[in-house]
């Protein structure tokens, strides 16, 4: 129901539907998109705490709205960075970047 | 207003991101003449990071606290950037078109830890993080010549991305908790809920991403690579200034539980354990020196936890004073890898052979340099462990500073692999001598008088850093 | 009517709770890339929902702005730059699935018994100013500073994107 | 300074014992390339001492009271190590013994050592034996007594190992100085025993306390058969005598010196020292007692046996020191350092005398020597008969006297076995004395012709007997040491008087000796003497045993006359038709072979392969094992660090999601 | 400790410095002036034997206890001082250390590889050793120790000798092992010191429990044991000596070994005294097995170093054993023996290394014969094994005989175990002096010359050292039971 563990629980679902994405998926996209959803876990998290226990509601918007910039920006360096890996592997499979080891 | 005389050092870089962007705009790329611009612009950072510490106040409506704790760590931050700047003037391991855009970002991130270091609110803290982040990521993933290394920036990215995650939904629990996002209310409330689950996980969750910066287990997984696959002066960077933002933050977030939870404290003692001793025997098998060097500091993150974890005015000195300790002998190394490899290749450790007569000097400053990494007087490197471990003894924590010990002599182990191989193998088919010009040789020299005279005169030191620990408590 | 209210509610709650989920769902498990997304948009246009069940329409539309509008796209061009559609889909390792399926749902599970266990409290005086402008004022005031670097965050994210896309910014060097 | 000056005795003293040191040092320093000035300053020391000693014994023969003169050499705590001098008596006829001695041989020396390379060296090593000797028969503290004592043994083994270039010497001199050494420990042990049980180490006060049984007699008994074994090392005692045979490796006159007159009989010297100390424990004495015995009988039987004339002399040397401690141990103080003091004189003699033999023919083996016609060297030959009719206690020599006296002590002993025992010696020492006199003397076929030069080696061949090859190697004389850069060819002039001076001076001595028997026993005895007239008391009422005793030395006498001595004799004595016994005593009664075994088997084979594969394999290679478990385990960890991102993000998630979880839990 | 006594001529300062100084000027010097270098430090080894000397003689026995005191603060908020003070336990290793520094630069006087690293090193590692004696801060002491122990790597790697890289980490590692434990000691007793001052006498005044004293003197001991080559913890010693050039091997076995039985009894028998006696039977019982498997270990070697590699196991179990009595003697004869085992082994070393120059190499089967080509080298090798052997009037007999004597008292059945190990010494060390030297004129090296006199030098001043205090052992025992009686009472 609305209370604030079903909106903890949600988060926490989110989060570790995420993370699953992030350690299994090989396309590198499809980690980011993972990487978007556990940001959100977070930010639903925030907002239920803002909307059920905070002294000011304000604060937890902010924060969200902060959050969500940053995943704006995170995508923007993380998909850069994903374009120049494909351009020099021609593939965004995650599998093929394991040169370094030991 | 006043007051803004306290964000001067901040305000200094923003200035000098503002003069290299800039230059960035340029149609030609002229790198001589941006590295001089960088050498001057940051070595007046250092200066005005020196004039400016011993400024104190809160500004941005107390989210912001310059104390001497901020003004030491930025102190450090500004030298480990001159000093990185200083070592770039053969930047072959990034395209010559893209120099100013290096400087560019190398700057903003020193920026964002000299936030990160002075924020005591938990979104500034979020911000300057992920700006320094961002800076690094992008610094990683600009290596020219990459095919070797091209996969650094990503997975650098995706173990940033995901700790980040983890450091937000702490912060999350934490707002939670405490309602509050400035630190000085944090403080005061969240040691009474320390037996909260919420509390706790949203503190290691939250310091997960502080962890990830200081490559401390498990949260290492990046730095092997990333040292690996980083153009040279930006592992440089990483490895020296990059550790001393993580420190300050670490120490502070440490800080929070004000040392209420003995769980809280065994599993920082697990960490650091498992950091050292993971480093170290790593680190052994290593033939590429800055991968070798990545799980040193791997290692090396272990030992401050010693300090840090004693949640004492002295263990957060003590660290204060290891990172200090650490930025130098850590440089002193990187800055011998960069001259040999001014081609900006990675070094082999067999690639120093014949160093000794190929460059004395340089040869004895990665000595001295490793030596004091693995703790061995006089330099600095042992004072700092020294430090560190009397803080923990104080608290009773034997037999992690006799793990610690032993992990010394693992080190001591793989550092002597390279020191003999800087003195003691003869080269196969002769290395082209090392150039080293006059600035190169007076740096040198210089950090080879501050490893010994740090480390045995430490007094007026320790007496800094004490005073900068005690700050974070008012 | 209230019942009927209350009920709608519910139900509209239950709903985006399940298209969040689900949306999640298609987010990481197919295979093709173009599904993810639109799993994505799925789950954020939910996750904007539960905003609007938190009581805020504000947040709730700028989740929809900046993820969907801004986010979703940058990542559809990105598919779109680097890989063509038809080429087949990698196979999965099932061991690898597995851990990661054990890993994730130790986590998950971890933390929902971290936000069941824990007492949350209420702060003890609850403020009821929800307005847009509060966080408006708020953000020239209090976040003033993080207001101001969010945008160099910006700048470096943009740069960065372009240098490092390696679509230099200097044809020449 | 001013304190030496001002006491003519402790300036002799002090002049007597480290003049030769001094010398030492000079020549080992300075005068090394110089070997006729070594010599001469060597020589010039110790005839310094000699007067020194002679003036000691002239100023104090009628003192008393024991005059002592000390000053710590080293406190530590409570102990106290004095260095000084203790005149008594005793000391100081043994002072005078060893100058004497050690004067005879270094002027024999110069003949004999002439043109050895190693001239020098040995003038050091002899000034140093000089030193060490002196200054311990002079000792008033045990521990000062120990110390001289273990550089006695160094002098020894430097002195046996002269001619490092042969294996065998290097051999003898390690065996020797080892085999002593293990005396030696339980010398110490005695020591500090007496030390922790008593606290004072002065000699005079030892004992004083023993006899007024100021010590517990378990203490007595238990220091005292420690201090014991140091006896058994130095004097060559059962069952350490092996080393003194093997000991006739270095040069002639060294075993004249050290290994018969005066090093060796160090530890009788030690006991007569001690006596009452010992005296105060009848356990220790009879012990001692009876390993004199057994001793001077194995010993005896070795002697019997050998055809190498140092041999002979050497193993005479062992038994005549196990018949002192017969005496000693039989309760007579004056009869074993009278025969200590007569041994001395005669043992010296006969060595220096088969020295110039050896000299002469480059031959140990006595059947060259009388081949080569060793009757016509007159002089020694004389001296030689002499010496060995004193060692078989015939008349008027002075071996008859201090035979008789311990013979008297024997008699006087309840217990008559030992008597027999002593008689039984008397009578193989005549019987081996002799048969190498007789050898010498009438060789089975003189072969006139012969060159004096021509080694004779392949007769040793001949030998049937098996030895083992260790004391084969060390059995072959000291011949091939000093090689024959010089010789005779010189003519007979000074070298063969420097030789021959000696002698006849030893001779006189033997000769007179004997009859100053009462004057020393006066003058060791003190007034006891006078009060009851002497020990052992033999006198009047023991004419059987005097006949007795005498007539086993001539019947011996006879018997290798009988064997070796008349026309047509077989030369081969009665030992070839018993070839077990031969063997056996050829062996040396299989004491060296039974040590050696145990060495090789115990010690080399056992312990030591032990400890060492303990210390490569289990300690070091543990180290090392170690050291490669790091690094392996290294190798293992860092799989961790796979490239594979995803496995590391999943180690990661696992770690934080269980630290969660333990957190909820 | 007053300010009086403060007022004089830092004359442990100046010993200090003269290494430090020639460590810094020698790294001035230009490459290839190699006289240069050596000359420069003959004469810095020199100034600092010359002010030893002159410590030894200022030194005032009578009134005993610490005397040319210097005490700063160095690090206020840990209590460290800049503490230094000679009594009669460190004096005669003062000494000690600047004989065998100014002989080993004799010794390597025909260097020819790399001379100026090697003298730069070389004082580096001597610094470390003055320091630890000087010092007596417990921060100051660990800070030398270490000073005097990583040197050692590069000696051993760059001019050693068989296996010298494998010997040179084993060593360095295994040394620095040992510190795993020392400093945590240290700490340990400062943090439980209450004063919080590292201050040794300050701390000893203090007193810890004796829970306390029990884990800081294992540590301690353990700790400072790897170097003093306790058993188990010393094979490190004879693979470190053989690999090491001479005059390395020289002062490492000479004086380095004894900063591990210098700390047992500087800072683990005068912190806890308790711990000391709760230990004192283990400390015996290694002690002993030290001595008797050194000397049994010592008899298989074919490696003249392997051989007195050993023998310093065995020796410097004496000194253990002296130790672990607590009686004044046994601790008067623990000193003496390491400083008459330091000159002995020096001369030792010394000798094969001469040997190994010329030979290049150091199998004993290989040798024999060779009094008769270096009669003069010959010598010094066998002099230096009867002061091994313990013959008297050489410097280790006195200290041998006072720590039998204690331990025969304390530990009855260990000691006579232990004077049971003089035997087998004696048996291997005539063992290798006879296979190496006696026997034929072996033709392999006939060629080689004997000692020059430039090389004879050194070794005489070592011989000369042990002779003189071995007839004159009061010069030296008074000294240190000046110190040992008042310690020895303390306890």
């Amino acid at each position: 129901m609305n209370t604030l563990s079903t909106y903890l629980i949600i988060a926490a679902l989110l989060f570790g539907l995420g993370l699953l994405g992030v350690l299994q998926r090989r396309n590198l996209i499809g980690m980011l998109i993972s990487i978007e959803l556990m940001l959100n876990g977070a930010n639903i998290n925030f907002m239920a705490f803002n909307r059920f226990l905070a002294p000011e509601p304000a604060v937890g918007q902010i924060i969200t709205l902060f959050v969500m910039g940053l995943a704006a920006a995170e995508a923007a360096i993380g998909l850069s960075i994903i374009l120049a890996l494909f351009r020099k592997f021609r593939s965004i499979n995650v599998e093929r970047a394991q040169q370094m080891r030991g | 207003m006043m007051k803004w005389v306290l964000f001067i050092p901040e305000l200094y870089y923003v200035l000098m991101a503002v003069v290299f962007f800039a230059l960035s705009l340029q149609r030609k790329s002229e790198p001589r003449r941006l590295y001089t611009w960088a050498v001057i612009l940051s070595g007046v950072g250092v200066l005005v990071a020196v004039l400016s510490a011993r400024l104190e106040g809160m500004v941005f409506f107390d989210a912001y606290r310059v104390d001497l704790y901020s003004q030491v760590f930025k102190l450090l931050l500004a030298l480990g950037t001159f000093w990185v700047v200083l070592t770039c003037s053969e930047l072959e391991g990034i395209d010559s078109r893209q120099h100013a855009e290096f400087y560019l970002f190398t700057f903003i991130c020193t920026l964002g830890m000299m936030m990160l270091v002075s924020a005591v609110e938990l979104l500034t803290i979020y911000i300057s993080v992920e700006l320094s982040s961002y800076c690094l990521y992008l610094l990683v993933a600009m290596r020219r010549k990459t095919d070797e290394f091209a996969e650094t920036g990503i997975k650098y990215f995706m173990v940033g991305s995901t700790a980040s995650g983890f450091m937000v939904f702490g912060i999350s629990y934490l707002f939670g908790m405490t309602h509050t996002t400035y630190v000085a209310e944090l403080m005061k409330v969240l040691p009474g809920m320390m037996t909260e689950p919420a509390a706790i996980v949203g503190l290691v969750l939250a310091l997960s991403g502080f962890f990830f910066k200081q490559a401390l287990f498990p949260f290492h997984i990046w730095a092997p690579d990333v040292y690996q696959g980083a153009a040279n002066q930006v592992t440089t960077y990483i490895a020296t200034a990059s550790k001393m933002a993580a420190a300050a933050i670490v120490i502070r977030f440490v800080g929070f539980s004000g040392g209420e939870s003995a769980v809280f404290i065994k599993l920082l003692v697990v960490l650091s354990i498992l950091s050292m001793t993971f480093g170290n025997l790593v680190a052994i098998i290593q033939k590429d020196i800055k991968r070798l060097l990545a799980y040193s500091s791997i290692a090396h993150a272990g030992y401050m936890m010693i300090g840090i974890l004693s949640m004492t005015q002295r263990g957060y000195a003590s660290a204060i004073y290891y990172a200090l300790a650490y930025l130098i002998m850590n440089f002193a190394c990187f800055m011998v890898i960069l001259k040999i490899a001014d081609d900006g290749h990675n070094l082999k450790i067999k690639e120093l052979a014949g160093l000794h007569k190929r460059s004395p000097l340089l040869a004895m400053t990665l000595m001295l340099g490793l030596f004091g990494l693995a703790g061995i007087p006089p330099t600095v490197g042992f004072t700092g462990k020294f430090l560190v471990f009397a803080a923990a003894l104080e608290q009773g924590y034997l037999t992690l500073v006799i793990i610690g010990m032993i992990n010394a002599t693992i080190s001591l182990y793989y550092y002597l692999i390279v020191i003999k191989a800087a003195y003691l193998l003869e080269p196969v088919n002769p290395y082209p001598p090392v150039r080293v010009d006059k600035w190169t040789k007076s740096l040198a020299i210089f950090l080879v008088i501050a490893m010994v005279y740090v480390g045995i005169f430490p007094d007026q030191f320790v007496a800094l850093t004490e005073a900068a620990a005690r700050s974070l408590f008012i | 009517m209230n019942f009927m209210t209350e009920a709608m509610a519910q139900a509209a709650f239950w709903i985006v709770v399940g298209l969040t989920l689900a949306g999640a769902v298609i987010a990481v498990f197919p295979r093709n890339i173009v599904y993810n997304v639109l799993g994505l948009v799925l789950a954020l246009t939910g996750v904007a929902g539960l905003y609007v069940f938190l009581g805020s329409m504000f947040i709730g539309l700028m989740q929809l702005l900046i993820y969907v509008g801004a986010i979703c796209v940058a990542i559809v061009f990105a598919i779109m730059l680097s890989r063509p559609l038809h080429l087949e889909v990698p196979q999965r390792k099932l061991p690898k699935v597995l851990l990661a399926a054990m890993a994730s749902c130790l986590f998950a599970i971890a933390l929902i018994g971290v936000s069941l266990r824990t007492a949350w409290k209420p702060a003890a005086e609850r403020g009821t100013d929800w307005s847009v402008a509060t966080i408006g004022e708020l953000l020239l005031t209090r976040y003033d500073l993080v207001f101001e670097v969010i945008s160099l965050v910006l700048l470096v994210a943009i740069l960065g994107a372009i240098v490092t896309a390696g679509f230099s910014r200097r044809l020449t060097s | 300074m001013s304190w030496l000056f001002k006491d003519p005795v402790l300036l002799a003293a002090v002049l007597c014992t480290w003049l030769p040191f001094l010398s030492m040092a000079v020549i080992l320093i300075f005068t090394r390339h110089k070997p006729q000035l070594s010599s001469y300053i060597s020589i010039g020391a110790v005839s310094t001492s000699l007067i020194c000693a002679l003036y000691l014994l002239i100023k104090l023969v009628h003192v008393g009271e024991p005059v002592e003169y000390r000053t710590a050499w080293l406190i530590a705590d409570d102990i106290i190590i004095p260095f000084g001098y203790l005149f008594d008596p005793l000391s100081l006829l043994m002072l005078l013994i060893v100058a004497v001695i050690s004067f005879l041989v270094q002027v024999y020396s110069l003949g004999y050592m002439a043109g050895d390379p190693g001239f020098s060296r040995y003038y050091a090593f002899q000034s140093l034996f000089a030193w060490a000797m002196m200054d311990m028969v002079i000792a008033p503290g045990m521990l000062q007594l120990y110390i001289f004592w273990e550089l006695v043994g160094l002098a020894s083994y430097l002195l046996i190992g002269f001619y490092y270039e042969k294996w065998s010497a290097g051999q003898a001199g390690k065996k020797a100085f080892v085999m002593t050494r293990l005396g030696d420990i339980g010398f110490f042990l005695g020591l500090i025993l007496l030390v922790l049980g008593f606290g004072d180490l002065g000699i005079v006060a030892m004992n004083e306390a023993a006899q007024a049984q100021a010590i517990p007699s378990y203490l007595i008994t238990a220091s005292a058969l420690l201090i014991f074994c140091g006896v058994i090392g130095k004097s060559a005692q059962f069952p350490l005598l092996t080393w003194l045979p093997d000991a006739m490796e270095g040069p002639t006159p060294v075993s004249a010196l050290l290994h018969s007159a005066t090093m060796v009989a160090a530890g009788v010297y030690m006991f007569s020292r001690i006596f009452p100390f010992f005296a105060a424990s009848p356990t220790a004495m009879a012990i001692a007692l009876a390993i004199g015995t057994i001793t001077m009988l194995l010993s005896s039987t070795m002697a019997m046996a050998t055809y190498d004339i140092k041999q002979v002399w050497a193993y005479s040397t062992v038994s005549q020191l196990g018949f002192m401690v017969m005496g000693l141990a039989a309760g007579g103080y004056f009869a074993g350092v009278f025969h200590l003091t007569t041994h001395a004189g005669f043992k010296a003699l006969l060595f220096l005398c088969s020295g110039v033999f050896i000299h002469e023919y480059h031959s140990n083996d006595m059947r060259d020597i009388g081949k080569g016609g060793g009757r016509s060297l007159k002089i020694p030959m004389v001296c030689m008969t002499v010496g060995a009719l004193a060692l078989s206690g015939v008349f008027p020599f002075s071996g008859f006297f201090s035979k008789e006296a311990i013979m008297g002590v024997l008699a006087a002993y309840p217990n008559k076995i030992w008597l027999l025992a002593g008689l039984l010696g008397a009578l193989m020492t005549a019987y081996y004395s002799f048969r190498l006199i007789f050898m010498i003397l009438f060789p089975k076929k003189v072969d006139a012709t012969m060159p004096h030069d021509a080694v004779h080696y392949h007769q040793e061949k001949d030998d049937k007997i098996q030895i083992d090859h260790e004391e084969a190697a060390a059995g072959h004389g000291a011949a091939h040491g000093h090689g024959s850069s010089h010789g005779h060819e010189e003519g007979h002039g000074n070298v063969f008087w420097y030789m021959a001076w000696p002698l006849i001076i030893l001779t006189t001595i033997t000769l007179v000796l004997g009859f100053f028997q009462h004057s020393l026993e006066g003058f060791l005895l003190g007034h006891a003497a006078d009060a009851h007239g002497g020990e052992g008391g033999h006198g009047a009422g023991h004419y059987a045993l005097l006949i007795a005793a005498v007539s086993m030395g001539l019947a011996g006498i006879a018997w290798a006359y009988y064997e070796f001595g008349r026309k047509g004799a077989s030369q081969e004595g009665f030992l070839a038709r018993l070839p077990k016994t031969q063997a056996l005593f050829a062996n040396r009664w299989y004491i060296d072979r039974f040590l050696r075994r145990f060495l090789d088997r115990a010690i080399y084979g056992g312990l030591t392969n032990v400890f060492t594969r303990n210390d490569r394999r289990v300690i070091d290679g543990g180290i090392d094992g170690f050291c490669l478990f790091t690094i392996g385990s290294g190798r293992l960890f860092s799989f961790l660090q796979s490239g594979m991102l995803q496995y590391n993000l999943l180690v990661m998630v696992a770690a934080v999601g269980l630290v969660v979880l333990y957190f909820v839990v | 400790m007053t300010s009086m006594e403060m007022a004089h001529f830092p004359i442990l300062t100046a010993i200090l410095m003269s290494t430090v100084l020639g460590l810094i000027v020698i790294m001035f010097i230009p490459d290839g002036r190699d006289k240069l270098v050596k000359q420069v430090s003959l004469v810095f080894s020199g100034i600092g034997l010359i002010l030893c000397l002159w410590l030894y003689h200022a030194y005032d026995v009578e009134k005993g206890g610490l005397q040319f005191v210097e005490r700063t603060l160095w690090v206020k908020s840990l209590g460290i001082y800049w503490f230094m003070g000679v009594d009669g336990i460190n004096l005669p290793m003062l000494l000690l250390t600047a004989v065998v520094l100014f002989t080993g630069v004799l010794t390597m006087w025909e260097l020819e590889n790399r001379v100026k690293e090697f003298f730069a090193f070389t004082f580096l590692l001597v610094a470390g050793v003055y320091g630890v004696f000087m010092s007596m801060d417990l921060f100051w002491i660990f800070v030398w120790y270490d000073v005097s122990l990583f040197p050692m790597y590069p000696l051993i790697a760059i001019w050693g000798g068989t296996r010298k890289e494998y010997g040179g980490m084993k060593l360095t590692l295994y040394l620095l092992a040992g510190s795993v434990l020392i400093l945590p000691g240290i700490i340990y007793l400062w943090a439980e010191g209450g004063a919080h001052t590292f201050d040794l006498f300050e701390l000893a005044r203090g007193g810890f429990s004796p829970q306390v004293q029990n884990i800081a003197f294992l540590m301690l001991y353990l700790g400072f044991g790897v170097l003093a080559g306790v058993w188990p913890f010393h094979t490190w010693s004879p693979v470190g000596h053989v690999a090491a050039p001479t005059a390395v091997s020289m002062i490492h076995a000479g004086v380095l070994m004894k900063l591990g039985a210098y700390g047992i009894l500087r800072l683990g028998m005068t912190l806890c005294p308790e711990g000391l006696v709760y230990w004192a039977d283990l400390m015996a019982l290694l002690a002993t097995v030290g001595i008797v498997y050194g000397a049994f270990v010592g008899l298989a070697q074919t490696d003249l170093k392997y051989v007195i590699g050993y023998s310093s196991v065995s020796h410097m179990g004496i000194v253990g054993l002296g130790l672990s009595t607590m009686t004044v003697n046994g601790i008067n004869g623990a000193v003496f023996q390491m400083f008459a085992h330091g000159v002995m082994t020096a001369l030792f070393f010394s000798a094969v290394g001469y040997i190994y120059d010329k030979t290049h190499t150091k199998m004993i089967p290989d040798l024999g014969g060779l009094s008769k080509t270096m009669p003069v080298a010959s010598a010094f090798f066998i002099i230096a094994a009867f002061a091994g052997i313990g013959v008297p009037c050489m410097a280790s007999f006195w200290a041998e005989l006072l720590v039998f004597i204690s331990a025969v008292q304390t530990y009855p059945v260990r000691g006579i175990f232990a004077v049971l190990g003089l035997v087998v010494s004696a048996l291997f060390m005539l063992r290798v002096v006879m296979s190496t030297f006696y026997g034929e004129k072996n033709e392999r090296w006939a060629h080689i010359p004997d000692v020059p006199m430039s090389l004879a030098t050194p070794r005489i001043i070592l011989v000369g050292v042990i002779v003189f205090f071995g007839l004159f052992p009061r010069m030296i025992l008074d000294v240190i039971q000046s110190a040992v009686i008042p310690f020895v009472s303390s306890l």
